[in-house]
């Protein structure tokens, strides 16, 4: 059951080396607080799986958004995404510095490889990526034909940790999200050993209705209150 | 014509294979011109592959850009009717072929079909983001792009970059011209007249197919 | 986009020998003003595909309860369904008269066959039904081994229509579901060549927040207003 | 005891299997009995596999038989802080080890900790619904049962009818005692001190080992 934690002891139950999957896309949807929290904290060697690497310029005037920061600040080690190409410190740290490794996955094949993680799937079978490098990424298996076209096997995907963030969460820990903020929060919070979800707004049982809630609190082991976001 | 004025000749055409009621993806740049062509009786639902079905232009009240983005990361806003779902019900709905057109530019193309356009190796690292997705899942994939770059043909024999996906294109309109991907190769079906059909072919590294029904673009 | 026809019109598009998925578990969550309509219609030799057969005895003391009127008729020549123990026409039809072909698939891996269906995919690799007469299925491709651990590959499942419901839907097809009705409904969206969704109750456009639909106008062919639902 | 009393008697011990918090979904028949069994401070959350999270009581309030039911078609409600969740998005749970125990009924049990319980060839047509994908993503299996039917037993060398799933049983709870499915075999952890070591053995097919740790059922 969902225990609400501020954003400090929440920061203190990652270690160095971790794996944390992140929501969001370019930012939006990301743990804002949280993840600014884990900017400042000095751990290290973190493999991230995140759709991207967010930007340097956020839309509230950020110096840098989402985990810009933890790319800026030399915390990540491992970086698994699906386009990183607006945040040009990734090419910097990856192809000048050889200080970060990178794995590129088209998108639409990482949002099912985390499903496929967390739902007990033994692999993706997608026709994404037939005949590209992808074929030589290390999280594909190889290649099978089913009724006569062409798939990938692409492996699950799961993590140490998923970092999620919500507007609504309710004290049972169950989520709604605001907009299109849901991205890849939604798959993720399935598929982490432990899962800490943000909120912008926390509620009483009840405000959010059984049908709306996109999250279910069982899958959520940490709440913290970020507070509605402005920058 | 000036760029400025090839990218809206080139959008101008891609709107005439959109039809009404129809879902579509629009790439970066010069697709994105594409829904200021449609004709008045033509509405079309834009959507954004990181959750939108329905896009609408940002205004100052509709504006939330902490929770609603394009996929560009850029502030976007929902219409009417429309609705939020996440990344892998969106993909899904690509994957699945619940997409009509995809709309989007190319470094290169070739005979086959195939599409190159994320990645140069050794010089950036963008990442494919949705793009492989989209071009294995959309009904039709139209690659709206200038026809040479620098004067280099970009319409290939076989791609020479890295592919975005293979055999995946239905049509190709450039300023030059319209061509269909075929069987039996790439059928040139209309042209510019303000070129030759042998300039247009001598812009073109692969061998283009002359339709019988070859007609001016307009 | 989602067109409004009346219940005969909806019931005049399905040809005999159609294979249809009716979402809907133990008849909650069905289509009932259609199925009633479809069961009065005469169409015949119908591939069904459904969570199970329903009941003979409604909740609101309907003598046949949804698809089991249905079944009750004689219309459908072969269903695919995870439980059909509650119908017992099924097994008379199936097993004394031999009038019924049943293909059985457990629960899970019948809503991933669907998903699988309708959003591209190869196939479902399952560890679920490893070991059991489900390695016999004719929707069995195989078995195989990932990380040490045995998976049976089964195929996507689609079908010529859908036939959904739910409690609102506003004018642009947009579907909420009220309770645990979205069952297979969600699922069964987005495989057919034709969806038809059923509902309660027809809205305005923004009665149901973008945020709050559940399967997207973009994903219905046609809808049929069936009122509120009371037997 | 009588059946009614044995059938309670095993649901009082299989509550003690279930922590506070644990997400459990129960099979049909016996299991339904345990949650009266749960000491004051242990709170479930009972899943419905047809998508609840969090089953309450049905009252004459919130009965609402048209749009919330369990998973053998019976009126069902929601708790508070409970969800109501699809097919895909609930056996994604089951699967993906989000549920903590499952308890259901057996018709046979064997040695491997292998299941039967969906069908009777040739005898009935029910299906195995759910409950493969339970017992194969359930955290905990647990199989409460009695020991015998008809004075045969249930727990065999190796299970005659067709599986549910394989290896799949982390503990069998029955009124004579409580096996634990290892990777030696059965091991007897608890008994009924209304029957002998012996008599156990004797009305179970499958080799008993017995544990060094062996203690009477309470």
């Amino acid at each position: 059951m969902a225990k609400f934690v501020s954003v400090e002891e929440a920061v203190a139950l990652i270690p160095d080396g971790a794996s944390i999957m992140f929501g969001g896309f370019m930012g939006c949807g990301s743990a804002h607080k949280f993840i600014d929290a884990l900017s400042k904290s000095g751990k290290k060697d973190l493999t991230v799986i995140s759709n991207d690497a967010s930007m340097p310029g956020g839309p509230l005037g950020e110096e840098f958004y989402g985990i810009a920061k933890l790319v800026h600040n030399r915390q990540i080690k491992k970086l698994i995404a699906t386009h990183v190409g607006l945040n040009p410190e990734v090419a910097t740290q990856s192809m000048q510095e050889g200080t970060l490794e990178v794995v590129l996955i088209p998108q639409g094949s990482m949002a099912e490889m985390i499903r496929a993680g967390g739902s007990g799937l033994g692999g993706v079978l997608t026709p994404t990526g037939v005949g590209t490098i992808v074929e030589d990424n290390p999280y594909c298996l190889g290649k099978q034909t089913i009724n006569g076209r062409e798939y990938l096997l692409i492996a699950p995907l799961r993590a140490d940790f998923a970092v999620i963030a919500g507007y609504k969460i309710d004290k049972a820990g169950n989520v709604w999200y605001k907009g299109n903020t849901s991205n890849f929060n939604i798959v993720m919070a399935t598929a982490a050993d432990t899962v800490i979800a943000e909120a912008e707004v926390v509620v009483e049982i009840g405000e959010i209705a059984p049908e709306d809630v996109r999250t279910p609190g069982v899958f959520v082991d940490y709440v913290v209150e970020g507070g509605k976001y402005n920058g | 014509m000036d760029r400025s004025e090839i990218k809206s000749f080139i959008a101008k055409r891609v709107a005439k294979e959109l039809k009404d009621g129809d879902v579509v993806n629009l790439g970066i740049g010069l697709p994105t011109l594409v829904p200021n062509y449609l004709p008045e009786d033509v509405h079309i639902i834009l959507q954004s592959e990181n959750g939108i079905i329905g896009t609408d232009t940002v205004t100052e009240e509709n504006k939330d850009p902490v929770h609603v983005v394009d996929a560009g990361g850029s502030p976007s806003a929902i219409a009417p009717g429309g609705a939020f779902i996440d990344s892998s019900v969106s993909f899904g709905m690509i994957r699945g072929g619940h997409v009509d057109a995809t709309v989007l530019g190319g470094l290169e193309v070739d005979e086959e079909g195939s599409l190159a356009n994320w990645i140069i190796p050794g010089k950036r690292m963008p990442g494919m983001g949705g793009a492989m997705d989209l071009l294995v899942g959309a009904k039709n994939v139209i690659v709206a792009m200038e026809h040479t770059a620098k004067g280099n043909p970009k319409i290939l024999k076989k791609c020479r970059l890295p592919y975005t996906a293979v055999k995946c294109i239905t049509i190709i309109v450039t300023e030059m011209g319209v061509i269909k991907v075929t069987d039996q190769g790439l059928v040139l079906t209309e042209y510019n007249p303000e070129f030759t059909i042998e300039e247009i072919q001598a812009a073109t590294e692969a061998t283009l197919i002359i339709s019988p029904d070859l007609k001016p673009m307009v």
